[in-house]
């Protein structure tokens, strides 16, 4: 299995029937294969939608109807559209789940994801908007970047939200920061929990039972 | 009764050095038309407020490439790399703002409110750029509205008082923004008969807009 | 002519084309009927409509389709309805001109209209919204109240806004309050300036020329 | 799927004491049906925040009447002879904010924000209620967020999952007070299958709508 769908394959098992949830561009996007349309997740993309669908067929793309990337998409029965004002009410009060990718977080749970000083100046977007607000944020990356952990001790980057992420989702683990710190929950098939140590710089606390990530179809 | 009138026409009475709103989000609901003429005509030193900086010579980053730019406040530059070597460079003032707070400190300009109160970015480099006030018991935020000299949007329909309409995703900034400058300048796809509109789906009334010009699509338009 | 309609004829007059307009309840409701169709005034409701239309016809009428006193209207061509939000966003920065009833107004040109502590508590509705922010205010008024002017030298009712209003429309008067103090402009057909400073109580600045308030169709 | 039940199960939810905001102005876009269900109950000492308190003995006039109601925000209680004299009286705590002031309030409390900033009031008796602050080089009235327990709100077309569209002056509080309450329970004229309502037709999203229940019409309810 490739990393992307370890991770994305975990995640999705995270989103709570009939909810409103957000997927980060990129790998995040994918999240929205693993989930069962029966479930009830309403997918909400920032610029201005709730329901909304994967990509359409090759011919019927409708430049109206796009992702936050510009992409074409589809419209899920029972969809709306928004204004931007509205669809940023809805991440601040209303959004259950946002998923996101990082570049660091740190033993105190902080997530830096949005830019690396005089390298990279994205722009925040919508991120600062969704991880200090809304209720539950999964952060969705690969354990280690270039060969770098990217769970840390402390985040080196600007941060996106001074505010405690809820769950590390990563090819290798599950990780739950918590007012302690971090907390290693599961294991991805075939990696030993002091793989997971040795490729963490941050510290990890470690309990008694550490489950092996459920990740097969539900 | 508001007769559209050229691209040309339209943004001839946008001086050099003037501030714009544009609205779209990574080229959804981006005013082409209108951005392609401001090029044709060579606007220089303009203000561009706008979600995003889109693409690489594609709707707004077309204003980029030829150099109309020397301001930009916009959520994200993520996907067109030359507004961000402008900005390293700094042949280019960026701002960069939380999409939602942008959103909100255009909605308050165009609703003669007195600015945003937000948790975002609070704790990070983000409330730089404001003031955080204690109201209410807690900490927020506070940013100015914002406004600007133009508003240039995009609409599905217009009819010819200028009531707009917007389809899905298109949407985005462009409501907002509507109300937010001193002349809105609308590019529309289909122009329709007064009253065969629905009262329940103009989103932005005509009152408040001042120019109208046939879109040429709603797709980027190719540089010549 | 009655009272009434020397006011809404006057007023009418002060409109100007392709502009958004409030008229408040009451007697400036009636102003719209001599507002011809083709100057293109577009009267705003504060309930929830630009482009509101007169009384529909006996059986036409809709629930759905209110003024804001709970009674039916109709819609122009062209009209738009709103949220509340919207409605006063409109109010705040875009209406051009609102015409209100009045209690006082005073000689630095502030109204009293919402209040009479003790007696009447109506509640100030939109009338502060639209009194602080509309880009002109009128106020339209019966000169005399049960005998007493209302037109004072000091509001001693609670203001509906700190603001200088633009222009007072009586059966008896047009007055404009200025930096100076409020300066007679017109006189009503019949009526002769003493007896208009006869029945104001405030003092009134008389210029050169007063002229006779226009008041046929135009 | 939200399977709509009566209105008695749906204001079984509510008790005694609770904040409830209530869509409406002056009757248009009420949620009559829910109100004479709380009527039948017999609820008490509830807080009501709406735009008005309607007629006496009509919509929300049938709550006061029935001596339902401890305490009301609203902006006008002009055609309510009872509201007022229960504010005289002192039977009823009545708080009277500006309408647009009271809109953004509640808004504000739905968009997660920190408040209202605004010009209305300034100078006056209205100042008092809030905090008069100075940001932006100008003084604003600061007012909190209004938030409640419950929403009752009235909307012209439902699907299944929730999503709502109103028509016309029913609009007017009932999207603004979908967004602002823990719960919220929505009356509608007509039920539509899921996919039916155009996504740029819904104003109010179904994941906010807790209830559905019918409404018995979009008119004033004769008491029994």
């Amino acid at each position: 299995m490739e990393y992307q769908e370890i991770i994305q394959r975990r995640t999705a098992r995270e989103l709570r029937p009939h909810t409103l949830v957000n997927l980060g561009i990129g790998l995040p996007t994918g999240v929205a294969h693993y989930v069962k349309h029966e479930d009830g997740v309403l997918f909400q993309s920032e610029n201005g939608i709730i329901g909304m669908g994967g990509r359409p067929p090759a011919g019927a793309e409708n430049p109206y109807l796009t992702d936050a990337g510009g992409n074409c998409v589809t419209a899920v029965p029972g969809a709306m559209s928004l204004d931007s004002a509205l669809s940023f009410g809805l991440i601040r009060r209303h959004v259950d789940t946002c998923v996101l990718g990082g570049l660091e977080v740190d033993e105190t749970g902080r997530l830096a994801n949005w830019m690396v000083p005089g390298k990279i100046v994205p722009g925040m977007g919508g991120a600062m908007d969704l991880v200090a607000n809304a209720k539950r944020i999964i952060v969705a990356m690969q354990h280690i970047a270039k060969g770098q952990p990217k769970i840390v001790p402390k985040c080196t980057l600007p941060l996106t939200a001074d505010r405690r992420i809820d769950l590390i989702v990563t090819d290798l683990a599950v990780i739950e920061p918590t007012e302690e710190g971090l907390v290693l929950r599961e294991y991805a098939p075939g990696i030993s929990v002091e793989d997971i140590i040795d490729k963490t710089s941050a510290r990890l606390i470690i309990p008694d039972v550490v489950t092996e990530m459920p990740i097969a179809a539900k | 009764m508001k007769n559209p009138i050229t691209p040309a026409e339209a943004v001839a009475q946008i001086p050099d050095g003037a501030s714009l709103m544009i609205g779209g989000f990574m080229g959804c609901g981006t005013p082409y038309t209108l951005i392609e003429a401001l090029v044709t005509a060579g606007k220089k030193n303009l203000t561009i407020i706008s979600n995003d900086n889109d693409r690489v010579n594609q709707g707004i980053g077309r204003l980029i490439r030829e150099g109309c730019v020397s301001h930009v406040i916009t959520s994200h530059i993520g996907l067109n790399p030359e507004t961000q070597k402008g900005m390293i460079d700094g042949t280019i003032k960026v701002d960069l703002v939380p999409q939602g707070t942008l959103a909100e400190q255009i909605r308050a300009a165009g609703y003669g409110l007195g600015g945003v109160l937000t948790k975002t970015g609070l704790g990070t480099v983000a409330a730089k750029a404001g003031e955080t006030v204690h109201l209410n018991g807690e900490d927020w935020i506070y940013m100015p509205p914002l406004k600007a000299d133009f508003a240039l949007i995009h609409a599905a329909q217009a009819d010819y008082t200028g009531n707009l309409t917007y389809q899905l995703t298109a949407q985005n900034f462009n409501p907002l923004m509507a109300l937010a400058a001193d002349q809105v300048i609308c590019e529309a796809l289909e122009f329709m008969p007064v009253g065969t509109i629905s009262p329940d789906l103009v989103r932005t009334p005509g009152v408040v807009v001042d120019i109208l010009v046939p879109a040429q699509g709603n797709r980027p338009i190719k540089p010549n």
